[in-house]
């Protein structure tokens, strides 16, 4: 059947350049997030390579001080905004049209402009490396090390500005997405019966429009301090570092709940398809899901607990952190009972995803730890937390979100991926990950600071740094692996089936991959399984009591014409000019000036362009009368 | 696609509108913060018991609030196809925003003459920027209105079209919205 | 498409009249007034903050429902502000409870 | 069509003979058999030398068993769900579409919550408890300000300026005032018990009383530039009577020798050093009255000796990267001359 639908329509992924940069459908925006997301993640993955390097014993020489200090601020920065940020972003453009019944995201073009915005920003943030002047005060950068005083170069100014535009595309594609998910559902698809993937992704995006406005005033401020001599942060005129902590964390908590929670969408999609039962609780799952999202932010100063707070804060913010245990706690039992009583049928995705779930449970027993300051006053900044962190990214959102890749990957590529070599890949994950960071919970307990290039030789924390640099390379073979097997998948000739897991939901009642317009006839909705509804009838799907029978695969040709957005190169364009308005900052103001021009002028270029190509047929030739 | 009615029954533009308008909450709410946060802090003077002209800013208050009216009344009118006071009430509208813009500037400027600069002290700081990015947020108001009236006298700003009047003014009445709790918290709760 | 101009069921009805719109500018304009008078009555002053943030929250409130349609409009909309202006005040708060702006050695 | 999928990917089933479970157990056993194979575990924070860090550590541990015994349950209830329905070979039926139990569902809430009271009364206490009052009502008032990337100890009431080693006698609170000169720094020795930040603008405080002699590393937290790696400290708790003595010789500075004073003034040094009893009252680095007494130069990166200390002087900053003492290029006589001197200041 699928050799037959690629020879129908246009193949979704042809044409030059030029289609990749105009595009606005959103499966093709979802691969370029995808592809920028990992190339960043070697970026990252090789300054942390050099991290271990350094401090793989005290004597190493690999680095110096000021230049060790560059790389774990680029490592972490890169590694939460442009890796794991981006990640998210792929899998929710690709699939939440596909997994609610849509043809594309409400906005299509600002769909674009975000993601070029995104792109870039992350450009900006690594051009400073070219200018041989990169960040250098942490991935949190506190004030007052990042002043003009003690922070003369123009590296924070670059952090500073980058993360800012960063900051402006997540808002944008928050808004589009807030309102996909809300406005664009298909016919019948209650809330309740909206993936719990999507409904992840919908705390995310409400997430961020609450959580990057707060950073972005702390960066306003900080922008002001250093380009204009206000004292925010500045002690000396009564303005305080404290208000900077608040403010980055304010953002900064809720931001780590927005890198685990598309993970946790991910995981609640595989564990059911490949225990073929459904998601156990999924009300539960949905409201634990916003529980955490709201508790989230009134959690913040428990990364404060040294600063000196108080007792009273100190002990509300406690409290309240522990609080996110329950909810999470609700995910985790709810996942294995999804297990229970299943046939598991051990791919590579749920290899991921239940690596997930044993990860990150590591983690979060060890964030819950912080948790209480008695004990944190001893981990905090120290290597205990960089084991904490890295068991909740790594353990917990890289690994669900590989385990999106996996599972969706032949939706998306219409190729399948090797098994032998993806089981390969975790495995060499797996045991690469705890031999790299479950020792730096020792070091932690053992007194070692975190963010030092070096230390002293007779405090015998040599031993357990060896094995974590040990550790990191394994992982990196581990993602060459991955990369030969997707190489390879690519390569392949062997069409992916349009439902190759025997899944439930929408997005693979459509060909793999997928046609431009997603869907020939717009599918009804009548369960929160409703493919699987269809091909299983009512008897053994007891929440549907209706005897309606689920929503069909669709078939190869859309009966009505359908019109699509058009390509357009304004959204690009304005992100340039964007990009240039901010970055422009460190040139002059000349630049700044020529980048609001073009700003504006591509703005009202788009508000004015109409957004279909009107009768756009989407049979027979490739269309050639677009406009743009 | 065009056909496809929308789950909420809200056209999307005008749910985006609102969504984005609850993530402004949180960037005014984070300017107010700090301002609030910082208030007393200041080392040296003016503090804003010296400097703040209650009287000049009631009336721009009041301007920017009658700015309300006028875009109620355009969106009305375009509602309804009434070319001519759309035009009336679109053109009033970018007429008081630019009043309360000149008046932010002539603040703005005074104040610069009895000494609170930016950097002077932290209420300077903080009240700059507080007012300085609500001021942006007006003048992106009224370019977009200077828009709308153009294409309105152009005629291209039929009923069909009155979502984008209705979206604009959601901004803008949020605009007027965040004035109205600065105004309260920072020139009469002192 | 979203981005389209629809003219359809959406804001049917949706708002008020330009009486009901003028009444409320009237309305606005005059809690303003009581507001500025507040502030230059000396007796009122130990009880100011409380008085203004009520007139305040009145008029942000009358501006919400009538000049933005809310009170008319569907309820996913008051929702979504809600949620933004809840977490907004909350953070407000919190700062000025940890600066020590207001509650227990406030300096105000 | 659909159909044959189907049975192809039972197929795929039934052929997979998996090992994920068994080697799951394993890799996730890992972690514990590494903290099995360190026997006895003697890392700096699980060994309090004061009543603040054993508090600490109370609280760590309750922590530590309710965490490690979860973790235990339920990877273990992982496990055993992955092992028990792993799909068997020819197996294509579909198992029961079990959709929740609310009851279970209620339990598994209210049982983190239960353990979570039981985690949070410890806390709570010891929050109050370590942020109260010192114990002792005469504690040793101490001021630690922190420089990048040095430790300036001051001991108001003996008179008592020095860098970099911190002396408390055992058994008497010491009380620290902790603020900053220029970044946030974070004073912390990891056996005494935990950290605190030393702000610019403003004071934190933290009271200890060691119980041990002995010297104990410290170093600062909270990354504060450059060569935030290599701001150490040392602390030395000395019984009372070595303590006694210490801050006797700490105050009866002998009159330097007037010559090391004069080369030492002209060497311009004396812009940022002080050395009591001397014209010499720099206050940018730290102060050089007794720096012949110290065991470390340089906030312990160095032992002091006089071949270190003259490579100090020769170039601060390959000692210490990014060292805000600036190579003054002094001559190697000017160099021994000073570094005589200085050995001398005891
Ligand atoms: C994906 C990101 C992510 C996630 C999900 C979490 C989750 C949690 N984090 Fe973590 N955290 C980070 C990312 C994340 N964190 C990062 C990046 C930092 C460091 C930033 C920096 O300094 O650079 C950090 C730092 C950090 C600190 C500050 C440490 C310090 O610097 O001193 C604290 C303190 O409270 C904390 C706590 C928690 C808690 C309580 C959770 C909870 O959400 C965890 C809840 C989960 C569980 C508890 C496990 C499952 C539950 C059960 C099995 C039920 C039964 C359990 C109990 C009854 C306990 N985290
Ligand atoms: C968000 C996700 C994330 C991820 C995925 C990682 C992944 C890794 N991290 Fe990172 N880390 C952070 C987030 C993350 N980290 C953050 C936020 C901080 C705090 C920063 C701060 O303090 O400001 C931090 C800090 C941090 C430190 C502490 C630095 C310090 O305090 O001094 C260390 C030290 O070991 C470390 C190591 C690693 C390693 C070894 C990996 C590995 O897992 C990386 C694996 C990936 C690869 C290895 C890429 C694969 C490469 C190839 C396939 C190419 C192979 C090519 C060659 C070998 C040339 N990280
Ligand atoms: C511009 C300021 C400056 C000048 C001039 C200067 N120093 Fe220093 N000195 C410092 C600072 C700052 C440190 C702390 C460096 C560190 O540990 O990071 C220091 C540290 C030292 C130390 C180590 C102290 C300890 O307790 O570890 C010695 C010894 C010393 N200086 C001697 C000298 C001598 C001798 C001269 C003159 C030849 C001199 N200094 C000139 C700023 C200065
Ligand atoms: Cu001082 Cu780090
Ligand atoms: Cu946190």
């Amino acid at each position: 059947m699928s050799a037959h639908a690629t020879a129908a329509h246009p193949p979704l992924y042809a044409g030059g350049l030029r289609s990749w940069l105009t595009t606005v459908d959103h499966k093709r925006i979802g691969v370029l997030y995808g592809v920028s997301a990992l190339f960043y993640f070697v970026v990252g993955g090789v300054e942390a390579l050099i991290i271990r390097l350094q401090l793989a014993s005290p004597t190493a020489d690999v680095v110096g001080a000021d230049t060790f200090n560059q790389l774990f601020t680029m490592h972490g920065t890169t590694m939460v905004f442009l890796v794991l940020m981006p990640l998210s972003a792929a899998l929710f453009n690709y699939m939440i049209p596909l997994m609610i019944g849509a043809r594309d995201v409400a906005f299509p073009r600002l769909n674009a402009f975000s993601f070029w915005t995104f792109f870039f920003g992350s450009v900006l943030l690594n051009l400073s490396f070219f200018v041989g002047d990169p960040p250098d005060a942490g991935w949190f950068g506190y004030a007052n090390l990042t002043s003009k005083q003690y922070n003369p170069g123009m590296g924070i100014d670059f952090w500073l500005l980058s993360v800012q535009i960063m900051g402006i595309a997540s808002i944008a594609s928050a808004v589009n997405f807030t309102v996909t998910i809300l406005n664009m559902r298909a016919p019948g698809m209650s809330l309740m019966r909206v993936p719990l993937f999507v409904w992840m992704a919908l705390v995310v995006q409400v997430l961020m429009l609450l959580a990057f406005p707060p950073i972005t005033v702390a960066f306003i401020f900080l922008m002001f301090d250093r380009f204009f001599g206000t004292h925010f942060y500045i002690p000396s005129a009564g303005g305080t570092p404290i208000l900077w902590q608040h403010l980055f964390w304010i953002f900064g908590h809720p931001e780590v709940y927005i890198l685990i929670l598309p993970s946790f969408g991910v995981v609640s999609e595989v564990l059911p398809t490949f225990a073929r039962k459904p998601l156990f609780g999924a009300p539960f799952m949905i409201f634990s899901g916003i529980l955490i999202g709201f508790l989230g932010f009134g959690v913040w100063s428990h990364h404060m607990f040294t600063t000196g707070l108080g007792a009273v804060a100190d002990t509300a913010f406690s409290l309240a952190t522990m609080l996110i245990a329950i909810p999470t706690g609700v995910k985790i039992f709810n996942w294995i009972a999804t297990l229970w009583g299943g046939h598991i049928r051990f791919r590579t995705p749920l290899y991921f995803a239940v690596g997930m779930v044993g990860l990150f449970i590591i983690g979060g027993l060890s964030g819950i730890m912080h948790a209480s300051p008695p004990v944190d006053i001893q981990q905090h900044d120290s290597y205990f937390v960089v084991a904490h962190l890295h068991y909740v990214f790594f353990g917990g959102t890289v690994f669900g979100l590989f385990a999106g890749i996996y599972y969706w990957w032949p939706k998306v590529t219409g190729r399948m991926i090797g098994e032998g070599l993806g089981k390969l890949h975790f495995w060499l994950m797996v045991v690469g990950m705890n031999l790299t960071f479950f020792p730096m919970h020792f070091l932690g307990l053992d007194g070692m600071p975190r963010r030092i290039y070096t230390y002293a030789t007779d405090l015998g924390w040599e031993r357990w740094n060896m094995i974590a640099t040990v550790g990191a390379f394994l992982i990196a073979v581990s993602v060459l692996v991955f990369f030969v097997n997707a190489a390879r998948s690519l390569a392949s000739k062997t069409q992916a089936p349009a439902d190759p897991w025997d899944a439930a939901t929408l997005e693979w009642t459509v060909s793999s991959p997928p046609p431009e317009y997603n869907f020939a006839v717009v599918p009804t909705v009548n369960s929160a399984r409703p493919f699987w509804l269809h091909k299983y009838g009512p008897t053994r799907d007891i929440s549907t009591r209706t005897k309606a029978q689920g929503t069909p695969a669709q078939p190869d040709n859309p009966p009505t014409r359908i019109d699509l957005p058009s390509p357009s190169s304004w959204p690009i364009l304005a992100a340039l000019g964007l990009a240039l308005l901010g970055g422009g900052a460190l040139v002059g103001l000349w630049m700044v000036l020529f980048g609001a021009a073009v700003l504006v002028f591509c703005v009202y270029r788009w508000a004015f362009q109409p957004l279909e190509r009107t009768g756009h047929p989407t049979f027979g030739p490739a269309p050639s009368g677009g406009s743009s | 696609m065009d056909a496809h009615a929308t789950t909420f029954g809200v056209p999307s533009r005008k749910m985006a509108m609102w969504v984005f308008i609850a993530s402004e909450c949180m960037f005014f709410g984070s300017l107010i913060a700090t301002y609030l946060s910082y208030e007393g802090k200041s080392l040296v003077g003016p503090t804003p018991r010296e400097i703040l002209n209650i009287p000049l800013t009631s009336v721009s208050t009041f301007v920017l609030l009658m700015s309300s009216l006028a875009m109620v009344l355009a969106l009305e009118a375009v509602q309804t196809g009434n070319r001519r006071g759309a035009r009336m009430w679109l053109g009033a509208v970018v007429v008081l925003g630019g009043l309360f813009l000149a008046g932010q500037v002539y603040e703005f400027r005074e104040f610069y003459h009895e000494g609170l600069t930016l950097q002077q002290n932290l209420f300077g700081a903080t009240f700059f920027v507080l007012t300085g990015f609500h001021g942006a947020h007006v003048t992106v108001g009224v370019i977009w209105m200077v828009t709308l009236l153009v294409m309105s006298l152009r005629g291209q700003l039929g009923p069909e079209r009155s979502l984008d009047v209705e979206v604009a003014g959601l901004y803008w009445h949020f605009v007027d919205v965040v004035w109205i709790v600065i105004f309260t918290v920072v020139y009469l709760i002192q | 498409m979203a981005e389209h101009p629809t003219h359809e069921t959406a804001h049917a009805g949706a708002h008020a009249s330009k009486g009901t719109y003028w009444l409320i500018a009237l309305v606005l304009g005059i809690l303003t007034l009581l507001e500025v008078a507040v502030f230059y009555v000396p007796l009122l002053h130990s009880v100011i903050v409380p008085i203004l943030l009520v007139l305040s929250s009145a008029k942000f409130a009358l501006v919400a429902m009538f000049f933005m349609h809310l009170k008319f409009d569907k309820p996913i909309l008051t929702t979504l502000f809600a949620g933004g202006l809840v977490v907004a005040t909350a953070i407000i708060l919190s700062m000025m409870l940890l600066f020590g702006t207001i509650g227990p050695g406030a300096h105000m | 069509m659909l159909v044959s999928i189907r049975l192809q990917t039972a197929e795929a089933v039934s052929r997979e003979r998996s090992t994920l479970s068994k080697t799951l157990l394993a890799a996730l056993l890992l972690p514990i058999a590494g903290c099995a194979a360190v026997e006895s575990p003697d890392w700096r924070t699980l060994r309090p030398v004061s009543d603040f860090g054993v508090l600490v550590l109370d609280v760590y541990g309750d922590l530590f068993w309710w965490t490690a015994g979860i973790f235990v349950v339920v990877e273990l209830l992982l496990i055993y769900a992955l092992v028990r329905y792993r799909s068997r070979s020819g197996d294509s039926e579909v198992p029961d579409q079990v959709h929740g139990f609310t009851a279970l569902e209620i339990g598994w809430t209210l049982l983190p919550a239960a353990i979570l009271f039981f985690i949070a009364i410890p806390t709570v206490r010891t929050i109050f408890l370590l942020q109260g009052a010192p114990p002792d009502r005469d504690p040793l008032e101490i001021t630690v300000i922190g420089h990048q990337w040095w430790w300036e100890f001051r001991y108001p009431e003996l008179g008592i300026v020095t860098a970099n080693e911190l002396h408390v006698p055992v058994g008497r609170t010491a009380s620290l005032t902790l603020t900053s000169a220029d970044v946030i720094h974070s004073f912390w020795v990891p056996q005494i018990g935990g950290k605190r930040d030393l702000n610019p603008g403003s004071e934190n405080r933290l009271w200890f009383t060691p119980t041990e002699p002995g010297v104990y590393h410290g170093q600062c937290a909270e990354l504060c530039g450059t060569s935030h790696a290599n701001m150490r400290m040392r602390l030395f708790v000395d019984d009372s009577a070595s303590f006694a003595q210490w801050s006797a010789a700490m105050r009866a500075t002998a009159a330097p020798d007037s010559a090391g004073v004069m080369t030492f003034l002209i060497s311009g040094c004396a812009a940022c050093h002080t050395i009591a009893g001397t014209p010499a009252q720099g206050k940018v680095g730290p102060d050089l009255t007794s720096v012949g007494s110290r065991t470390t130069l340089a906030s312990s990166m160095i032992p002091n000796t006089p071949e270190m200390m003259a490579a100090w002087l020769r170039s601060p900053d390959s000692v210490k990267p990014g060292a805000l003492m600036p190579d003054l290029n002094l001559d190697e006589q000017r160099i021994a001359d000073l570094v005589e001197f200085l050995e001398g200041l005891r």
